[in-house]
């Protein structure tokens, strides 16, 4: 109970962000329509690749000998790098022909 | 300090746009832009990170940007090589990859702390073991899903006997190593932790292998919630505010698909985890159709019924999808409405695989949107309409849903194409769907069935239609 | 320039927490249909009298006989508390009236 | 430690309680429910301001319940006692004090500065007077709209010749003189802050004072979005997030509101603040009524005529408020209903002073909401309506928004009353209304003038029909 307590009171700040972004996900992902909900998913692959930021920190900070830390931060950059491109540029292609059809119609 | 301030601009940037992306594709024509603000938002946030201030560090920027083309490559190329077809598989894959960088970003970390390199707080040291677990489970849960997806997978092959009841004592013995973990500190050792890994990723795997292949969609886009939820306690773990949010806009998107897929289906998110209808095992005998006769319908038949009809409803299923077949119904469609005959297509919101489906497919081959109606819209246009052309479609066109309720999918709304005066369903043989139920439909007076792969058989009708 | 920088950064928390709550507001809002429009001002009001706390604090922290700041504190409170008070009652009596036609009708 | 985490706890629950609340304010059904969600979340942060940990401190708690008392009880009963027609009034006066109390604690903390006994970064004093300043502007703006509103002052007496110059003028000075103060630091001096927030109080009411009385609907919208802002930076200055999202909350609110009502009268903001229309002083040439002739209709034959129509659609406007004439369209209505007459109503958005104004009122009376018809609905109706029943309105139900391009309010969606068998039309006299211009529907062939205070009318109109 003393760790929770202390450990919320020194990530407050973050728990506050957690908080709002919730409640903001849930509201604004709510309004996505069906016809998009296979590109939200796509998207969503590519927002999850937001992990990649945690994967360049590791990796900056790793000693230039330590190849541990240099194959795992690679590993990490290359599977957060695929998340990242594959998921923008697969919905990017969804939703390309979704505007094409809007035009012929 | 000049650099940090920017940097943190920067960061506060990539949030925000992750959001507006989001709410920008709350509507088609705004649904491209919001994408490329939230790529643009996420380019921002990598060079911040790039560059952010950190001291005299060695940096490494040739592995990253190693990394990075090896990786950017490897996304683009599938991107554009994959089939939408094939978009569950590839989601679910990037679920995976998304799930596995955090596992090794936990993992570093924990190293770290075993090493005596750095000291955690209990607080920490749970964010870092969530982020282990749940990027565990995300990662090796979608790598099965894809299998079973791709079909390289059977489910008898994966589930034994009681495997709900063991794993849900996987589940507990993994909570509690790590609560014991928590509480033994530096002492648990990293082997150990290492060994919680393992049954992590023995968890997903074994989480997911129960799951009924077909309920596969539902499991994908919790998963997908699952890899958000692994990015946000790493950015706990990291203090990095952008992926905090990002990983729980990813989880909040992920739990309401999840949670409108169940709806749609009219079942419960535990009826799909612990193994309902899904499983292709146990439908066996309630597929069996009895000694109830389909009455086909000739090919010729069926293109001169088209041809002279006013009113024809598509009601596009998963099988349009395994045939690749959106082209041909395109085809088909254009050379319908040039003989003056009015075409619709009624979209099912679980029809296919994915939400959202057949949206994608129709959209791939350029049908106009305004010609694809919803659940209601559909049923209204069905009722007036002379012919519905199931193509490959089964259990959302399913009668049983509305009249029989020992059914399992009783209470799940359909498409009512048997209020059509005729209905002309194309598919492969008598095999039921992904529930794995016989469906009464092709038993009515109005109903005729034209056998065979969709692709082919509306080939076929092209062809007819054309040479009268 | 540089005091600006060095406020954004000492209060790096604090504008997340706005921008959060600024995209959050709008979304939410968005969402209040013409017919609430007057119990949601009145609503608002009720909520602006959150500088309320702001008072308190004030006042928790004044000397007993720095009359200055016990005045201020006062008013501040009673100022905050009409608002509080008076808003959420009048938005309360508002809205009971659209729940009775509810039944009513 | 413990007690900190309780509060923060605390004050945490009631900054989502705010939230959560203002989103069931999104339908009518849990609506009360929002507000009484967002009540207690207030409860909660006041109690945890009342006890959070803050060393030892004199805490003067008699002082801090004595004003909870005093204020909660005029709160209380002032919103008891409000009449629902005076709700604009009533908002405004609490915008004011919003406003009063972030100048408060604004000038108390400056005065802390400037004695010496605190010390502030330049950004923390710019939130300080950003607080003292939109506060000050909150306040007397909201003073002179009460009173406009309730016909306190008269436009004219309080506008001078070159009025927006002078305003411009004054806020480029209030904006140079905070600028020189915040680069002067402690030097400027608790007195010329004083000074600035003399000026901020007079220029509060100088912004306010050539708006025409009429739109004060939107500066009071807007006021409410500044009461919040000012709320938003005191809790900046106090470092109190609750504040902080509580004042944003209603920021975002007042401008979403003040936006919608601009664009429901088609006119930009700056038009409004810049003083259009809306001042009754320059609309008297445009009012006049030329030489047509208005057509009178008795008591009796609007009665007789109202009794024996099969469908009534009546438009409330402005006046209805204004002669509080709610209770009296109820019991017409039943009495109506009674004889087999259907009765509905048109609600115009900006029909009143506030939106959503007819609403509440007629709610007050009890009548259904599904009686309620928007505009696009209301059009429909009374495209088949035997008689429209015009009671008190007027702009929004002139058709020289639709057909005269030169009319001020040209473009502005309105109430096509003049499309229903006959139009009667109660108001006491052929003088405009807010938007100070004649209404060429007053003159059409089948429109009737029934002149009177509306309640007045209506209760006669009852009382004839009940004689038949
Ligand atoms: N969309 C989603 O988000 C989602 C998510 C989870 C679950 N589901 C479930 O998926 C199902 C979707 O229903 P549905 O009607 O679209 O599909 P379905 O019930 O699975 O039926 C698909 C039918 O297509 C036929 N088919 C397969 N390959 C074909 C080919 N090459 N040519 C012609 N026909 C072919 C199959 O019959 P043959 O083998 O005889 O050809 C099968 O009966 C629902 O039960 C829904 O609950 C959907
Ligand atoms: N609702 C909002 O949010 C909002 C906000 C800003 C502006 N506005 C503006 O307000 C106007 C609202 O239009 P409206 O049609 O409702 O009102 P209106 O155009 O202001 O007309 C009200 C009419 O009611 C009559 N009236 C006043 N007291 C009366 C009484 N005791 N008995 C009978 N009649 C009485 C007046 O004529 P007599 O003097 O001849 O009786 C007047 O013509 C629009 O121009 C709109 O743009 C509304």
């Amino acid at each position: 109970m003393e760790t929770i307590m202390s450990f919320f009171e020194e990530n407050l700040e973050m728990i506050y962000l957690l908080a709002f972004t919730i409640l903001l996900g849930f509201e604004v992902i709510s309004k996505v329509p069906t016809v998009l909900h296979t590109p939200l998913m796509s998207g969503a692959n590519a927002i999850s690749g937001v992990v990649i930021i945690g994967a360049i920190l590791l990796m900056r900070r790793a000693a230039p000998d330590d190849y541990l830390t240099l194959t795992l931060g690679f590993i990490g950059i290359v599977l957060g790098m695929v998340n990242v491109a594959g998921g923008f540029a697969v919905t990017d292609r969804m939703l390309e022909m979704f505007k094409k059809k809007k035009k012929n119609a | 300090m000049t650099l940090d301030f920017f940097t943190d601009i920067a960061f506060l940037a990539g949030a925000i746009a992750f959001v507006w992306g989001l709410r920008l594709l709350s509507s088609p024509d705004t649904a491209r832009r919001g994408n490329i603000i939230a790529g643009l938002g996420m380019g921002i946030a990598i060079l911040a990170a790039m560059f952010q201030p950190m001291g005299t560090v060695p940096n490494n920027y040739l592995w990253i940007v190693g990394g990075m083309v090896v990786g950017g490559i490897a996304g683009w190329i599938s991107a554009r090589k994959v089939q939408m077809t094939a978009m569950p598989q590839m989601v679910s894959i990037f679920n995976g990859l998304g799930g596995a960088c955090a596992v090794v970003l936990a993992s570093a970390e924990l190293y770290y702390f075993y090493d005596g390199q750095t000291a955690l707080s209990m607080g920490e040291l749970l964010i870092l073991y969530l982020a282990l677990l749940i990027g565990a489970v995300a990662f090796t849960g979608s790598m099965l899903a894809f299998a079973k997806l791709q079909g390289l997978v059977n489910d008898r092959k994966v589930t034994l006997p009681y495997h709900n009841i063991l794993n849900l004592i996987m589940l507990a013995v993994l909570l509690g190593l790590t609560v014991y973990a928590l509480m033994q500190g530096k002492a648990f050792g990293f082997n150990m932790a290492m060994l919680i890994l393992a049954l992590g990723l023995i968890y997903g795997f074994s989480f997911v292998a129960p799951i009924g292949g077909a309920d596969m969609p539902v499991v994908i886009s919790l998963l997908n919630s699952f890899s958000g939820l692994s990015a946000a306690s790493a950015g706990f773990a990291y203090d990095s505010r952008i992926m905090i949010v990002g990983g729980i806009l990813v989880g909040a998107s992920g739990t309401i698909l999840t949670i409108l897929m169940c709806e749609a289906m009219n079942r419960s998110l535990l009826n799909v985890l612990i193994g309902g209808f899904g499983s292709s095992g146990k439908a066996g005998p309630a597929g069996a159709a009895g000694d109830q006769v389909a009455k086909e319908v000739s090919l010729t038949d069926a293109a001169i019924q088209l041809f002279y009809s006013n009113s024809v409803v598509i009601v596009p299923g998963y099988g349009l999808a395994v045939a690749q077949a959106q082209m041909v119904v395109k085809e088909l469609d254009a050379l319908l409405e040039a003989n003056g005959v009015n075409v619709k297509y009624g979209i099912h919101p679980v029809a296919g695989r994915m939400p959202g489906h057949m949206n994608v497919l129709l959209a791939e081959a350029d049908i106009p949107y305004d010609k694809l109606l919803d659940l209601d819209a559909a049923n209204e246009a069905l009722a007036q309409a002379d012919i519905a052309v199931v193509v490959g479609a089964n259990d959302v066109v399913n009668p049983a849903a509305e009249t029989d309720p020992s059914s399992p999918i009783y209470g799940m709304p359909v498409l009512q194409v048997w209020k059509a005066k005729n209905v002309i369903v194309l598919k492969r043989s008598m095999n039921p769907g992904y529930a794995g139920i016989q469906n009464p439909l092709f038993f009515m007076d109005n109903t005729r069935m034209l056998f065979g792969d969709a692709k082919d058989t509306l080939n076929k009708l092209v062809q007819e239609i054309k040479n009268m």
